[in-house]
């Protein structure tokens, strides 16, 4: 795989502000005042989140010009989004617990933002596993495009009503929010940092993976082009 | 602390996993690559013996 | 009302498989094509291209409503008929029930009598009041013969329409493809069936368009050697 | 506007012919839900859940899982004799077709539900004219958004192998922020209050659902 410039760049850019990053969430953001240290997994916790919307909303502009100009080349791209959205819930999904044992006491809360992590892992894993059941190449695209489209219809609803839901039942005593004490600048400092690097790093991996589709659909064309040969003689 | 450092390892261990996909993926590639040249050497020997 | 299909390298691929090649053809108004060729040729491909069913991989399907092209698939849609050996029917339903929907989704406005009429046009009118699936196989093939030929199409499309068929089917079969400006693209292997009905042929073998004759350049022997030539070929490959 | 409004009551009218003639879906889904039931009352009682508050609940869990089945049946008895290939083929359009088979099972699911409630009362000495009003519109509602994606996702899953159980797979997920809200409303309305801000959610998920699905539905009409 030639690594062209913008490779390159985008790599470098993504190392650096992955070392900022953890320099900044590991040292210099002060300790919270009520959970201590294992507050700094909220740093990348919650900066895993950001680019798992923003994979998932792509699988959706993907799928959508996918079935507007069925150009293969979109679906492959939907398709890596999609994945590497699911790469990132699945971090959401096992930071979560750790990061609330110790703040929470208990591995698993229905906290809102944790359920609706889970639903979201629970579509897009349907999204990507219909593919493999689909036996009809020709039509794969075209259905798991659909389905790309309406899971992404759904994000936001899953977000609104499990947050309806949370102001309307308010939880016990949690011990401390993760809003809790006063967001020093340099928190939000961290924060920011965690969020680009992770995003830095989805650009990377779905340019990796698009890339690879390509590759993958290229040796087809070229099978199928070798199979007419082979008829020839 | 043993928490945060769980947490950051967790992290780690799930992008590799989608990065060791990718890689089985790019085998994957080569061994089709494989088959392909294998498939076009043995129509050049055929198409080979048949000008001769 | 006239219908006719243009279609330029048209191909389709199922992953590697190679179902139809490069074909290129037209279907005028007054044209009954034989499409005939060994198994997995690609005949109902191109057919269930041509019926608006599937979207060729690549290449390009065109047809014109009196003369003018036409894009709204919709409006063809109104004028072709499928059918094969699935009748399409719903088996909760009566015969004439079943009609009756078919009517208003084609939005014929036919009243009760015409749809019994056109029952018995294909001897089932006195089953009307039958559920579908108690029907036999002959008896729901010759439903589904009505619901073809229920929106007056200008096409029909044909998939083996006669397997499963006894002899009084066939022959109402027969006399509604023979019936005047009718006209269809049938897939068969009833060479015999395929040779007397139609008046142009084409003959397809692994996925292309090899042959296509008009009857009166191709008489009835030289007709059985093309169809089994492209079945010699099938065995081989 | 007349061609489609003839196709919507064609379909409409179609689908409930044939449902009241088999009744196998009314059937299976009723039967299955009161079953549901007893299990749920069971389960509440060993662990000690306050079952009268459940009543919501399992009256939600029994749509959800009837409803499914039956999405499943009725895309089913569609395929026999390949009906489906005949709706391809007709010039009607592919949205308004949607719209009659959202309604169609959106009807069945509904009546279902009718049946079910005096059950639920039962059960669960529940008074369900507290506020019948904001129940019965909460019940529609959410039967609303749950059979606007239930129908679009039983075409996806129809293309796959092991379409049975890949359909409740896919569906249920998309179908949750759905049963939040028709839970959480149906329990307010028992109680006797107004839901409304979940009413307004549904009304949003029901409206961004159907229109999801009517320009969708065309796409899946290829085979």
């Amino acid at each position: 795989m030639k690594l062209s410039i913008k490779d390159l760049l985008i790599f470098t850019l993504l190392t650096v502000t992955m070392e900022l990053a953890l320099i900044w969430a590991l040292q210099i953001a002060p300790p919270d005042r009520m959970q201590g240290d294992v507050q700094r997994i909220f740093y990348f916790h919650l900066g895993s989140i950001w680019p798992g919307f923003l994979a998932f909303f792509y699988v959706m502009y993907g799928s959508a010009r996918y079935l507007a100009g069925r150009d293969l080349h979109w679906d492959r791209k939907s398709l890596a989004s999609g994945e590497i959205g699911l790469v990132f819930c699945t971090i959401v999904l096992t930071t979560g617990p750790i990061w609330a044992k110790p703040t929470w006491g208990v591995w698993w809360s229905w906290d809102a933002r944790l359920t609706s992590t889970v639903v979201l892992w629970l579509i897009f894993l349907g999204y990507i596993n219909l593919r493999h059941y689909i036996d009809d190449e020709s039509k794969r695209p075209r259905i798991s495009a659909i389905l790309g489209i309406v899971g992404a219809c759904v994000v936001p609803f899953v977000y609104m009503s499990t947050r309806l839901f949370e102001t309307q039942h308010p939880k016990p005593v949690i011990m401390g929010d993760e809003d809790s004490g006063i967001k020093d600048p340099n928190m939000t400092i961290a924060l920011v940092l965690a969020m680009a690097a992770f995003t830095l790093l989805y650009i990377c991996l779905w340019r990796i993976a698009v890339t690879q589709f390509q590759a993958r659909d290229r040796l087809d064309k070229l099978k199928t082009r070798l199979s007419l040969l082979e008829d020839e003689y | 602390m043993s928490y945060l450092v769980a947490a950051y390892s967790v992290v780690w261990v799930v992008v590799s996993i989608y990065i060791f996909t990718l890689i089985r993926r790019n085998r994957d590639l080569d061994k089709t690559v494989e088959t392909l040249e294998a498939r076009i050497a043995r129509l050049e020997s055929e198409g080979l013996d048949r000008t001769e | 009302m006239t219908l006719s299909i243009q279609f330029h390298q048209l191909t389709k691929q199922f992953g590697e498989t190679i179902a139809l090649w490069r074909a290129e053809e037209q279907f005028h108004p007054g044209d009954r094509i034989s499409l005939l060729g060994h198994n997995g040729a690609g005949k109902s491909t191109l057919l269930h291209i041509l019926a608006t069913l599937t979207k060729p991989t690549s290449g390009t399907v065109t047809w014109h409503l009196d003369g003018e092209a036409c894009s709204d698939v919709r409006r063809v849609r109104a004028r072709l008929s499928f059918l094969s050996h699935e009748p399409m029917l719903y088996p909760d339903l009566t015969a004439l029930e079943n009609l009756q929907f078919i009517n208003r989704l084609y939005r014929r406005g036919l009243s009760d009598s015409e749809l019994v009429g056109l029952l018995d046009q294909v001897g089932m009118a006195i089953h009307k009041d039958r559920l579908f699936r108690t029907c036999s196989r002959g008896m729901q093939q010759r439903i589904s013969l009505a619901r073809a030929l229920l929106p007056e199409p200008e096409m029909l499309l044909l998939d083996e329409p006669f397997s499963g068929l006894d002899g009084e089917g066939v022959a109402r079969m027969k006399d509604v493809f023979t019936r005047a400006h009718t006209c269809w693209l049938m897939v068969t292997h009833h060479l015999q069936h395929g040779y007397e009905l139609a008046n142009r042929f084409w003959i397809m073998n692994r996925g292309r368009l090899v042959h296509s004759l008009h009857k009166s350049d191709l008489s009835y022997e030289a007709y059985l050697k093309l169809c089994q030539g492209s079945k010699m070929e099938a065995r081989n490959s | 506007m007349s061609p489609v409004v003839s196709v919507f009551s064609a379909m409409l009218h179609k689908d409930l012919r044939r449902e009241l003639r088999s009744r196998e879906i009314f059937i299976s889904s009723f039967l299955f839900s009161i079953i549901l039931l007893t299990v749920i009352y069971f389960a509440s009682t060993s662990s000690g859940v306050k079952y009268e508050l459940m009543g919501a609940g399992a009256l939600w869990l029994c749509i959800t899982f009837s409803g499914t089945i039956g999405l499943n049946r009725t895309h089913q008895s569609e395929m026999v004799n390949n009906c489906y290939r005949g709706l391809i083929l007709s010039p009607a359009d592919g949205g308004w077709l949607y719209l009659a088979k959202v309604c169609s099972n959106w009807l069945l699911l509904s009546a279902m539900e009718v049946l079910l409630l005096p059950l639920i009362a039962l059960f669960f000495h529940v008074d369900l004219l507290q506020s019948p009003g904001w129940l019965a519109l909460s019940l529609l509602l959410g039967t609303g958004g749950f059979v606007a994606v239930g129908t679009l996702v039983v075409v996806i899953t129809a293309n796959t192998r092991m379409k049975d159980v890949l359909f409740p797979v896919v569906q249920l997920p998309l179908v949750v922020p759905a049963l939040i809200a028709g839970v959480n409303s149906t329990e307010v309305a028992l109680r006797g209050q107004s839901p409304w801000n979940w009413i307004q959610f549904l009304l949003a998920l029901n409206v961004v659902f159907l229109s999801v699905g009517f320009l969708l539905y065309e796409f899946l009409l290829e085979e």
